[in-house]
């Protein structure tokens, strides 16, 4: 039972600490960019706005475009839940294993994109063509790298996973390194980072998830921002935990548990750092150079598998 | 008293159904109601029938005094058969909800076809398929299957006024005949070397490995044309839709998978030995079907013709649970092998509910709008509440989506992939990652897919003056597609619980079943151990309800109100019809992705103004992205026979001389030849 | 004995009968009457010797046995239902043809006589007058092929006339030959050409003698059966004759020719102890098999078309016949049956749907199934019964023979199987226009009687779904016969 | 076996039987249709005579009985009616253009000696004193076709038909001394109304094509136009 409730308490600690990531990166960029930066609980007051204000719903939305932003945020919470923060080991872990957790983005992602088309609007069509085509060619670089993980570690469960890379200790394994690479050009096209979407633009033309959210206002608006902001925290957190697991608390007791929320919060910090970077120096990319993107973070992720079955299991 | 009195009783009800429709050409009410009641017990009987088999794990088995005078017909109900015998019944049963009310328009005055011949052969072509699955020796099996090819063709043939149906049902009847041959010809490969056409005879003999394979890939080929596989599919998505919609639904939903049950019964049951590289070629075959299904299926604007694609796509995805686990076999681990079958058999089972809800779906509204085509639908959803709801539940369980029946076939058929470790061989451990990934690229492309259906055809707002006018489909089809509904979303929430219940079908055939797949409990799916990898649909399921319902509990403040207005869209003034996204819209981005896949015909008029030359007045632009396997395959095996005919036809020179210089010369050369 | 009296006497006085009735309906409907008794004689034969096994007559110049008697059943039956079809369509083509009283007298009577023909064949004990009546058959049905006397009819006939009396002329070389070598085996010096005797003597035959013989006589016969390269006249005189000549044409001519060709098989075999005669028929069932089903996609005449699937069916008894044993026997055996049957009532639908259109062209011929269902749905029934699929008997048969060359030649079912394929597709590639679709301006129903085609689709069902106990005893008997094993 | 040590009859045979060889080399070569119709009558009367002749040298009365047939039948009336039919349809004056005569006796002397060789197994067996000429009524049945096979008028194509039947007489007489009398009365039967028929034709085709030029037949065909 104890557990079970710890296991709500990391997800509810997920989801409130997603926010604050997220106000993390953009600080940074506009340091990097020598910009006046805003503070670090900008997105908690946003989201809060958000929920104040009232919601204009066009005249032709159907229930699906109400229901949206409840199945998206439910689907996003579910996967937070089961990704292992600060403990492994919580019994929610076995609900869905890794698998099921990219599904549960693409429900997010397909709700998301039926959500767009309900009004009717030119821009919802297009970006929710796009989003599909960019999801539709991310996921399975997503899964390869996946797989190259629960491959080695022969299992798909999340913890298991982090539990196995902790025992078999500092490893210099190529074909983590590769499915990192992959995972990490997944996420940023996942979710709509530079170079592959701008969540900062407003300019139609070049608009991808903004696209589809465009009619959305007040609370819808808020949660689906906030699984966004949700889905960008899951995703950092699956690099940092998967591949640098170290520091994450195996036993339950207080101070484990303090001192990998320290680790964590280290980890999650220093991978803003580097997104910042990476957001800073690449440019946003035309459309249909995205498929090549995702085409290299798909052969990245299948030279992990590659490199895992011949040079690590020597078959 | 025997699971077999019961599946007569279904062949006999479908029977009777189609004599009793001979008179429907008179009193039209004698097909949708009497007809359709019967088939209405057909499905029950068969269901029932099927589920005892299944349950009881027994096989009972019966000789009719028909057929040759040395082969009586054996007939035999085994889980095996069992399950694909209440999948069938599940879809009859939702037809015949569903026929009554789709019928109507068939009946009206000045429609030129035959009700009878509808019926007849409708009754027919179930009774066909229902008795493939009991056939326990070969003659048997061969006069069903034919049977239900041919029926099946007299109802693809049945709106027979376009030349294109013509052809699709031509193009059917000759495929069904050259897969039916290479099948009966597999078959003689196991009665010549068991010296019986009983399958008990050819269970009993072994198999050379050579001559096995032969038998395998004889049959692999008939069996595999039936289902669609690439390349042989291209009549099917030709003769699929052009028949009526419930007819479709049958043949998409459930005759593709008698004829997977035909493979599996053939490899697993009869042939003895399973040998890795069959495994391999069914891994290859089902993985390239896979793919290409769903691309040629983004492509297409014909709601049914989009749909058999698809069918062919999941074919694939069976193919490739189905070459896993004998690849496992064959390599000696059974167990994974269970787990392959397992994956296979519940993706069977899905593909028939979802397929036929959406076959049923296609039907329903071009049974309310008269229309096929995607571009000329949309906002469907206002105008047919209900029937959205069932289709957005068949939409979201074919994209394979979390907490519904598509997704945990989909998800097992991974993790049967995910076992390609403990193999010895490194290339097959290559290989099958790759196959995955493919079938994960499907997936993801299979829900581009039908999100651009769904949103094409019932939300944004209607393209035309039919569709805008459409109203919903009576109580019947609305029941007949509930139904199907429903199950998809039950075998989705309790997939442990449906999976202890298939396992007497691994259990027969290969004396092994997956217990861990069920070992805690209802609530959890867990097929190799829960260290390995669990999934809880139920609690998943809830989880994602709570979740929504909280936060929706939670935001309704009074600070909440919802205000009604025009749509933002950034601005831009008034909203029409024409502005939305089109299906070949949708799909483009992935159509210059894929380029390669098809035979792309695109051109693109444009109308210049008089007055001023650079300012246009109307773009026409036209699209045609052809099947590469008819320019590859079928139109040059088609010019050979007919060139062949050519050269042929020179000897009949019409001259009497020539004539006997032909009878003199013959007996010229016998006479040198025997002396 | 009277039935097999009866039934020779009843066509022989029809021949003579016809030949002075003018009036034209009472000549169909004596004609109707006659080939009734005729089926029933036949009929009362089949009990006789079901019961009573193989019956010689006095003079041994007949003999029946499980063989023969059966196709003597179906060739009467076959001319009867023909008979009925005949009664109203050839009233149909002197109206719309205006074919004058003589001739018709000359129809019905030669049919009669091809009737007596047939019969005498299947029932004569001594191979000469096998000889004599074959080549009768040729006479009595070469005026009827040439009866609407335009250019292609008269040039059919020839050609029919020319072929088949040089081919039959080698078979009479052959039957001195077999008459050669048996003459001095034999004691009584008129016995020589009896079949029981030669059977019974045929292992003291002088092999090389007999290879001679046989090989005329299966270019002789053959040439009568249609076998590739001898089959130019058959598709010619089934397309040009009157409907109901191509019927009884190709389901009964061919039939017996092969009974012949199997008759002196049976005596090869017992002299040769090599399976020559085997291999030669194997090799040409084969050619004509392949070649027939390919000359189907060329076709732009209806009955053209379905002659040369006759050849193609004939082709594949011939090679059943030829790989011998018990099991492809039996398949041949069903298969002669079955293919009578339904390409009879095939040629019947196809001489309705050639009247509807008013043309024999296949291009003209349009959207039957609205026109007049009854005959397009019997055309399209036929042609899937035809093209073996089941539950029709041809399939079964087919099934059989399949089955037989899997065990004994593995390799040549490919052939086999491709053949189907393209027969199959060369059939349904014409057909599917022809029946379904809009029917053009004028083309107008007909006064059909449709029952006969009814009645034999019903038969080839039946077959194909079980085979009542006193055919398939007549087919084991006679697979004994021939094969010298039950198939059982 | 040598000549010398035949009686007069048998060499008398075999002289008959070697002047209907030559008379098949006549018909092949002879392109006019009346000497034809004659050359064809010869033959047959040969014919009848080398019956007579083994009849009386063997002594099988019956064989007087089909040779009187084949006198009345191919000397007398099949050639009269012939030349009937020739007058009447005004082609008695025809000359036929034979193509390549000398290849087509060549190819008739190439015809004689297959014939023997086919025949060899069968003399080998007979005891007959006529066994020898069983090369010859192959060699007459072949000739017969070539005939057929080289003329383009119909009534040549009907003598060739017909000299084909008396090969087969021939080869009947001499390798078993005739068939059994129903059978020959049957074949004569048949022949008879062969001959009747064929003369039906030649006005059918006078009445449909206006000529009896075979080579005018040639519409029903599969090969591309």
């Amino acid at each position: 039972m104890i557990d079970w409730l710890l296991a709500l308490a990391q997800t509810l600690l997920f989801i409130s600490m997603a926010p604050f990531l997220l106000g993390w990166i953009k600080r940074v960029k506009c340091h990097a960019q020598n910009r006046a930066a805003p503070s670090l609980w900008q997105p908690y007051r946003d989201l809060v706005k958000l929920f104040r204000k009232h919601t204009v719903l066009a005249e032709r939305a159907s229930w699906i475009f109400r229901a949206t932003p409840y199945i998206v945020f439910g689907a996003i919470v579910l996967a937070a839940s089961v990704v292992p923060l600060v403990a492994l080991d919580l019994p929610n872990a076995a609900i869905a294993d890794v698998i099921v957790l990219v599904a549960f983005f693409s429900l997010a992602r397909c709700f998301t994109a039926l959500a767009a088309m309900d009004i009717g609007t030119a821009f919802g069509g297009m970006g929710s063509s796009r989003d599909m085509m960019i999801g539709a060619l991310a996921e399975p670089a997503l899964l390869m790298a996946v797989f190259t993980m629960a491959m080695s570690a022969s299992t798909t469960n999340l913890t298991e996973a982090v539990t196995y890379t902790l025992n078999s200790g500092l490893v210099l394994r190529p074909s983590f390194i590769f499915a990192m690479l992959g995972l990490m050009m997944v996420a940023v096209a996942e979710t709509g980072r530079v170079p592959v979407d701008n969540p900062a633009t407003h300019l139609e033309l070049t608009m991808v998830h903004e696209a589809m959210i465009l009619e959305y206002s007040g609370r819808h608006l808020a949660l689906i921002e906030w699984a966004d902001q949700i889905q960008l925290m899951i995703y950092m957190v699956l690099i940092a935990n998967i591949f640098f697991p170290w520091g994450i608390a195996t036993q339950l007791t207080a101070n484990d548990l303090a001192l990998s929320l320290v680790a964590i919060t280290a980890k999650l910090m220093l991978l803003g750092v580097l997104l910042v970077i990476w957001e800073t120096v690449m440019a946003k990319m035309r459309l249909f150079r995205v498929p090549q993107f995702l085409g290299f973070a798909f052969l990245l992720s299948l030279l992990g598998m590659l490199t895992h079955v011949i040079l690590e299991t020597g078959g | 008293m025997s699971p077999l009195i019961l599946a007569y009783l279904a062949l006999a009800s479908a029977l009777a159904s189609g004599v009793l429709a001979l008179g429907a050409d008179r009193y039209p009410n004698l097909l949708r109601y009497g007809s359709s009641l019967l088939l209405g017990f057909c499905g029950l009987f068969a269901i029932l029938a099927g589920s005892w088999a299944l349950i009881d794990e027994t096989h009972s088995t019966d000789q009719l005094a028909l057929g040759l005078p040395w082969l009586k017909w054996h007939l035999r109900i085994d889980p095996l058969s069992g399950f694909f015998f209440s999948i069938v019944g599940v879809l009859v049963l939702a037809i015949s909800l569903y026929a009554p009310g789709y019928l109507r328009e068939f009946t009206h005055q000045g429609h030129r076809q035959s009700l009878s011949v509808l019926g007849l052969f409708t009754g027919l072509f179930i009774f066909g398929m229902l008795l493939v699955l009991l056939a326990d020796d070969a003659f048997v099996f061969m006069i069903s299957w034919e049977l239900m090819s041919v029926s099946s063709y007299f109802l693809v043939a049945y709106q027979h006024e376009h030349a294109a149906n013509r052809r699709a049902a031509f193009l059917y009847l000759l495929m069904a005949h050259v897969g039916g041959l290479a099948i009966l010809l597999g078959f003689g490969v196991l009665a010549g070397f068991s010296g019986s056409y009983t399958f008990d005879a050819m269970r009993a003999m072994e198999l050379s490995p050579t001559w096995a394979s032969i038998a395998f890939a004889l049959a692999f080929f008939g069996f595999g044309m039936k289902a669609g596989m690439v390349p042989l599919h291209a009549w099917l998505p030709e003769a699929h839709p052009v028949a009526p919609s419930h007819i479709s639904a049958l043949m998409s939903g459930v005759m593709i998978k008698v004829a997977i049950y035909g493979l599996i019964r053939f490899v697993y049951d009869l042939v003895g030995d399973i040998q890795w590289q069959w495994g391999l070629v069914l891994l290859i075959v089902g993985a390239t079907s896979t793919l290409l299904g769903v691309l040629y299926a983004l492509l297409r604007n014909n709601l049914k013709r989009l749909l058999a694609y698809s069918s062919i796509e999941n074919v694939g995805i069976i193919f490739c649970g189905l070459g896993l686990s004998m690849i496992f076999i064959g390599t000696g681990h059974t167990v994974l092998g269970v787990l392959g079958l397992m994956a296979a058999l519940y993706h069977i089972l899905s593909h028939a509910l979802f397929k036929g809800l959406l076959f049923l779906g296609a039907g329903a509204i071009a049974h309310a709008t008269y229309e096929y085509d995607l571009n000329n639908m949309g906002g469907l959803i206002r105008r047919m509440p209900q029937t959205a709801v069932f289709f957005l539940i068949g939409c979201l369980s074919i994209s394979g989506l979390p907490a519904l029946n598509g997704f945990v076939s989909e998800w097992l058929t991974f993790q049967t992939a995910l076992q390609a470790p403990v193999l010895a061989s490194g290339v097959l451990r290559s290989i099958i990652p790759v196959a995955a990934a493919v079938l994960a690229l499907s997936a993801a492309l299979a829900a581009a897919c039908f999100v651009k259906v769904y949103g094409v055809a019932f939300l944004g707002m209607a393209r035309s003056r039919r569709v805008a006018r459409a109203r919903e489909v009576d109580i019947g089809m609305r029941a007949g597609m509930g139904l199907l509904a429903v199950l998809c979303v039950v075998f989705g929430i309790f997939p442990s619980t449906v999976i202890s219940i298939i396992d007497a079908v691994p259990m027969m055939l290969l004396g092994h079943g997956a217990p861990s797949a069920s070992a805690h409990g209802w609530l959890w799916l867990t097929p190799v151990s829960p260290k390995v990898a669990s999934y809880s649909a139920p609690l998943v399921f809830f989880a994602i309800l709570v979740i929504a319902l909280i936060s929706y509990l939670l935001l309704r403040g009074e600070a909440a109100k919802i205000r009604r207005g025009p749509a933002w869209d950034c601005g831009f003034g008034s909203l029409n019809s024409r502005m939305q996204y089109t299906g070949t819209a949708y799909s483009m981005p992935i159509q210059r992705i894929f380029a390669p896949v098809w035979d792309i015909k695109e051109d693109v008029e444009e109308t210049r103004n008089a007055v001023q030359p650079l300012q246009t007045d109307g773009i026409r632009h036209q699209l045609q992205a052809l099947d590469k396997s008819w320019s590859r395959l079928y139109e040059p095996i088609g010019s050979l026979v007919l060139a062949a005919a050519r050269r042929i036809g020179r000897i009949q020179t019409g001259s009497i001389h020539t004539y006997l210089a032909y009878s003199f010369f013959t007996l010229i050369l016998l006479l040198w030849v025997v002396t | 004995m009277t039935p097999l009296w009866l039934m020779l006497m009843i066509p022989l006085s029809g021949i003579v009968l016809l030949a002075f009735i003018g009036h034209l309906r009472l000549a169909g409907w004596i004609n109707v009457a006659l080939s009734a008794c005729t089926l029933a004689a036949s009929l009362w034969l089949a009990v006789l010797v079901l019961a009573g096994g193989p019956l010689l007559s006095p003079s041994r110049m007949l003999y029946i046995d499980a063989f023969n008697v059966y196709l003597v059943a179906l060739t009467a039956f076959v001319g009867l239902t023909t008979a009925i079809f005949s009664r109203p369509y050839m009233q149909h083509e002197v109206e719309t043809r205006h074919i004058s009283k003589r001739r018709m007298r000359l129809y019905h009577s030669m049919y009669q006589g091809f009737m007596f023909t047939m019969l005498a064949a299947l029932t004569t004990n001594n191979v000469g007058i096998l000889w004599v009546a074959m080549e009768g058959a040729t006479l009595a049905t070469v005026l009827l092929v040439s009866l609407y006397r335009t250019p292609e009819a008269v040039e059919a006939a020839w050609k029919y006339f020319i072929l088949c009396g040089v081919g039959i002329a080698q078979a009479l070389f052959g039957t001195v030959l077999l008459f050669f070598a048996a003459e001095r085996v034999v004691p009584v010096r008129d016995d020589a050409l009896l079949w029981n005797v030669l059977y019974s003597s045929a292992a003291q035959l002088e092999p090389a003698v007999l290879t001679l013989s046989f090989v005329f006589l299966l270019v002789g016969y053959g040439t009568k059966v249609g076998l590739v390269p001898l089959h130019n006249w058959l598709p010619d005189a089934h397309s040009e004759g009157p409907t109901p000549m191509s019927a009884v044409l190709s389901g009964l001519l061919l039939n017996v020719a092969l009974y012949a060709l199997v008759r002196v098989k049976m005596i090869v075999d017992g002299s040769l102890h090599s399976n020559l005669a085997g291999h030669l028929m194997m090799g040409f069932g084969l050619l004509s098999f392949t070649v027939a089903s390919l000359f189907l996609h060329r076709q732009r005449d209806i009955k053209r078309m379905f002659s040369y699937s006759s050849i193609e069916h004939m082709g594949l008894m011939t090679f059943a016949f030829g790989i011998g044993g018990p099991l492809a026997t039996f398949g041949a055996l069903l298969h002669m049956t079955v293919h009578s049957l339904t390409k009879s009532a095939i040629f019947i639908t196809v001489g309705h749907a050639a009247q509807i259109a008013g043309t024999q062209s296949i291009e003209k011929i349009r959207g039957l199934i609205h026109t007049q269902p009854a005959v397009g749905w019997g055309l399209l029934i036929g042609t899937v019964a035809i093209a073996g699929f089941p539950p029709f008997g041809v399939f079964t048969s087919e099934f059989l023979v399949l089955t037989a060359t899997m065990k004994s030649w593995p390799w040549l079912t490919v052939p086999l199987l491709v053949g189907l394929a393209i027969a199959f597709a060369g059939l349904f590639r014409h057909i599917h226009p022809m029946v379904y679709g809009d029917a053009p301006e004028g083309q107008m129903p007909v006064r059909a009687n449709m029952i006969p085609v009814m009645v034999q689709l019903a038969f080839v069902l039946w077959l194909g779904i079980a085979i009542p106990v006193f055919l398939s005893k007549w087919f084991e008997q006679a697979t004994v016969l021939i094969s010298g094993s039950s198939p059982l | 076996m040598d000549l010398t040590q035949l009686r007069l009859y048998d060499q008398a045979i075999l002289m008959s039987a070697a002047i209907v060889l030559l008379t098949s080399f006549v018909m092949l070569a002879q392109a006019r249709i009346v000497p034809l119709i004659h050359t064809f009558a010869w033959q047959g009367a040969l014919l009848a005579i080398t019956t007579a002749l083994v009849a009386y040298v063997t002594d099988h009365p019956h064989l007087y009985i089909s040779a009187g047939m084949t006198f009345l039948l191919k000397a007398f009336l099949i050639p009269w009616m012939l030349h009937r039919l020739a007058v009447r349809l005004g082609i008695h004056r025809d000359i036929e253009v034979l193509t390549y005569p000398s290849m087509t006796l060549l190819a008739g002397a190439g015809l004689v000696v297959f014939g023997y060789y086919v025949a060899i197994p069968i003399v080998q067996l007979s005891t007959l004193v006529t066994r020898n000429t069983i090369a010859v009524s192959i060699a007459v049945v072949l000739l017969g076709m070539l005939l057929m096979i080289s003329r383009k008028k119909a009534i040549s194509q009907v003598i060739g038909f017909m000299s084909i039947e008396n090969g087969l007489f021939f080869s009947a007489v001499v390798s078993t001394y005739g068939m059994p009398m129903v059978v020959e009365l049957g074949i004569a039967f048949d022949v008879l109304v062969a001959a009747i028929l064929f003369g039906v034709f030649f006005f059918q085709m006078r009445a449909s094509i206006d000529s009896l030029d075979v080579d005018r037949l040639n519409r029903l065909r599969e090969g591309d136009e």
